[in-house]
């Protein structure tokens, strides 16, 4: 009862929020909206059992990536009113084609195909079953290679970001710190006899 | 669960959430009286001592003057954004609470086994905290973008990259508790230190106590960060507020400082363990908030002591020297733990595996 | 008790949500960015209900890989925009032409 | 070598800072509570300006203008005529408080010692006309504060 009652909550907000991510007009809003998405999805991870996903996703995707795209959107100085010319014109078209997706997908997902495997209810193991613990073994023994090879492509994301956007001064002065710090006496004063 | 079962749930669950943001209410207007007053004491100076036996009623007439001011809305300002934004950073300053442990009790041996005292004993319960802290960089974005002034947005851009910053020394330091624990659950990391003072995370991870709480100092801006209300900027990204909303956002300030506070004490100082097990006939709570108070009190201690860093120097001092300390930590960390023979050295601190 | 079958639904909704952003906003690149991201979260819900369902870990894993990737994938594509939009003083799509491809 | 690694570890010069900080946490308050405690003034204080009397009750100004002449800030004005003793004796003599820069020179230039700055600085008033003070007022802050004008001005004498 209260598990539905959650779904439903989750699942409207989500797909609400999606809604005003694709047709809000200023920008900052749609981040908002997007933000508000990954909450209630994150919701229905944790309907799900999978607890330490839904953490993830809102520190990743909230506490990280969206204040990425609120940096990208506040340093752009976006034309709001230009952004959104063409609106009406692809709009039927773009419509269709999603409405056609969606009815697809629906008719894919309750045609039972999918429920064959999948236990009609499924089991809730609550707090007694650690799912971190799960995950981690999983991680590091089965998918090790893959999670090595995901680091990896994070790193070279994170260098290519930074070599795509410095802009490194060459004339700039920069203090050397721990020079300034390790100055003593003797570098600095000198005695002249008089 | 029938319909009565879930009111009956739901009013414990209402209570519970009062019996916890009620005193931290309350304690944020003492925390800034308290502030006034020890910074005061450190300046040779008296502080706020008018209002009430030895002031003690200055943060309510603080509050009923913030209270009746006129909150003023810029004409230029995005109204709903604006208005969003305190409230948006209180939020994750509040909810945090809600898995923090403040002690187990057996509520005088009714029942069999002792009960953690927290709203939710969630076993995700410091990834929890970790992604609510990580919520309140979006109420300082959203005041400095809705004010649509340049002070605010300067300030506001200063202190998420300030905030995003030390969050990562933040949370690689909170891995290294991980690691000895095993446990993501805040009540097992307590549990995990039990037995005095020897066996809290404090003496292995010294390093990482100062790594944290020095980021957490960062993370709420206090004083030796507070960057985002320098001079040039006015007052940084609450420069349009007033009134009320602006309280709030001291409200939030405040708020992650004893979150933070409580955190520490948890995860490095024994959460609510007597330093001596002996001392344990006193309650642990009062315990766990004594250290909390006591770090409240180092917070404005700082505040009293250090001057602000430049810019670059707080940033220097997030990427280039506590990054680094806190990733050589846990590289060390693991060897110790998971090299036969080496782990016996730590065994002292380990006895519980 | 919620089945499978919904779960699917809501993403399905949000991946056709995302499609649909994906055709409006030509010239927004950020929202487009924002779209993509959308259609990942269906893919990752999609994932984590099956997961649930077949009682089998190995969707979460790749819940996991997901949000790897989407991370890379955002950090490099706004690192992108804001060189471009240094060059050109635009994040317009009809703007990045120079390729002629 | 050791040792500035051992200050570098263990933050050593913030610890100063926190103990000095710390220290000054316990140490005597010096705070005057103003208005139940003041603090003491100078003989010297230049506070509300008084026309003095001689002990007979005679007004001492003799409408020379000295001071009328030396005020950089033009807040003093004189009138003044022959009274039936054949006396100079002033008519009219205001102050203006909202232009006084209390430099203390009309004292200074005075002959007779007639106006002078006491220690007074507790006059503030809802209303500017209030600081507006004619020739009466400042004789009624004289004879208020006779006693301790002249004691001042004895204190003061040796030095001057």
């Amino acid at each position: 009862m209260l598990e539905t009652a959650f779904f439903n909550l989750f699942a409207g907000l989500s797909i609400f929020a999606g809604l005003g991510v694709v047709l809000s007009r200023n920008t900052m809003h749609a981040v908002m909206f997007l933000i508000f998405c990954f909450f209630n999805a994150a919701g229905l991870f944790f309907l799900l059992d999978a607890e330490f996903l839904g953490i993830i996703l809102i520190l990743i995707y909230v506490g990280a990536v969206m204040v990425l795209f609120m940096f990208a959107i506040m340093m752009l100085e976006v034309n709001v009113s230009k952004m959104r010319e063409g609106f009406q014109q692809y709009l039927p078209i773009g419509g269709m084609i999603a409405v056609i997706l969606l009815i697809e997908f629906i008719a894919a997902s309750t045609s039972g195909v999918f429920t064959e495997g999948a236990k009609a209810t499924a089991v809730h193991f609550a707090q007694d079953v650690n799912n971190t613990k799960e995950i981690g073994y999983v991680l590091y023994t089965k998918y090790l290679l893959a999670f090595e090879i995901a680091a990896i492509i994070l790193l070279v994301a994170l260098v290519g970001a930074i070599v795509l956007t410095i802009r490194g001064r060459k004339d700039a002065k920069y203090q050397n710190i721990s020079k300034q710090v390790n100055v003593r006496r003797e570098d600095r004063v000198r005695k002249v006899s008089m | 669960m029938s319909g009565l079962d879930m009111a009956i749930q739901g009013g414990i669950w209402a209570l519970e959430i009062l019996a916890i943001a009620v005193p931290i209410a309350l304690s944020v207007a003492y925390i800034t009286y308290c502030e006034r007053r020890v910074i005061g004491f450190m300046q040779a100076r008296k502080g706020c001592n008018r209002v009430g036996p030895a002031g003690l009623l200055q943060p309510l007439a603080d509050g009923l003057k913030l209270v009746l001011k006129e909150t003023i809305i810029p004409a230029q300002a995005n109204k709903l954004l604006f208005i969003g934004a305190p409230l948006l950073s209180l939020m994750p300053a509040l909810v945090a609470f809600a898995v923090v442990p403040f002690g187990e009790t057996s509520l005088f041996g009714v029942w069999e086994t002792p009960h953690i005292m927290a709203i939710s004993n969630l076993n995700v319960g410091l990834l929890y905290v970790m992604a609510i802290g990580s919520l309140s960089v979006y109420g300082v974005l959203m005041a400095g973008w809705a004010s649509n002034s340049k002070y605010p947005i300067m300030g506001s851009i200063r202190s998420t990259c300030q905030m995003i910053s030390y969050e990562i020394s933040m949370g690689f330091g909170l891995v290294t508790v991980m690691m000895l624990a095993g446990s993501l659950n805040l009540a097992d990391i307590v549990h995990a230190q039990a037995g005095g003072i020897l066996h809290w995370y404090m003496i292995p991870l010294f390093p990482m106590l100062l790594v944290f709480f020095i980021s957490g100092c960062a993370e709420t801006g206090r004083t030796p960060f507070d960057l985002t209300e320098t001079e040039e900027l006015v007052a940084g990204y609450y420069t349009e507020y007033s009134g009320m909303w602006f309280a709030t956002f001291s409200l939030a300030e405040y708020g992650a400082m004893i979150l933070i506070s409580l955190l520490t004490s948890i995860l490095f100082l024994g959460g609510w363990y007597a330093p001596i097990p002996a001392l344990d006939f006193i309650p642990g709570t009062v315990w766990l908030l004594g250290k909390t108070a006591f770090l409240i009190f180092v917070f404005i201690w700082f505040r009293a002591t250090f001057p602000r860093y430049r810019y670059d120097q707080m940033m220097r001092l997030g990427w280039k020297i506590f990054l680094p300390w806190t990733l050589g930590w846990i590289f060390v960390l693991g060897v110790f733990i998971y090299t036969p023979g080496l782990d016996s050295i730590i065994d002292f601190w380990l006895a519980w595996r | 008790m919620v089945g499978l079958s919904e779960y699917l639904i809501v993403a399905a909704a949000l991946f056709s949500l995302g499609v649909i952003g994906l055709f409006l906003n030509r010239k927004n690149v950020i929202a487009i960015l924002m779209c993509i991201e959308l259609m990942l979260l269906a893919v990752n819900i999609n994932l984590v209900a099956f997961s649930h369902y077949l009682n089998d870990i190995s969707g979460q894993i790749f819940v996991f890989f997901v949000l790897t990737v989407a991370a890379c994938e955002v950090a490099i594509g706004l690192a992108i925009l804001v060189s471009f939009y240094r060059l050109r003083r635009s994040i317009e799509i009809e703007d990045i032409n120079t390729l002629q491809g | 070598m050791l040792k500035r690694a051992f200050k570098t570890w263990f933050l050593w010069e913030l610890l100063i800072g926190l103990s000095v900080t710390g220290r000054y946490f316990f140490k005597k308050k010096i705070t005057i509570e103003y208005p139940e405690e003041k603090t003491p003034l100078s003989p010297r204080f230049r506070g509300l300006h008084a026309l003095r009397r001689y002990e007979s009750g005679e007004e001492r100004c003799i409408a020379c203008k000295l001071c009328e002449v030396v005020c950089p800030a033009l807040a003093i004005t004189i009138e003044s005529e022959e009274r039936d003793d054949g006396s100079r004796r002033t008519t009219r003599y205001d102050i203006d408080f909202t232009k006084c820069i209390y430099c203390g020179f009309c004292q200074e230039a005075c002959p007779v010692d007639a106006i002078v700055e006491t220690q007074e600085f507790e006059y503030a008033t809802e209303t500017r006309a209030e600081l507006y003070y004619d020739k009466d007022m400042l004789l009624a802050v004289g004879d208020r504060y006779e006693k301790q004008i002249a004691a001042n001005i004895a204190a003061d004498a040796r030095y001057s």
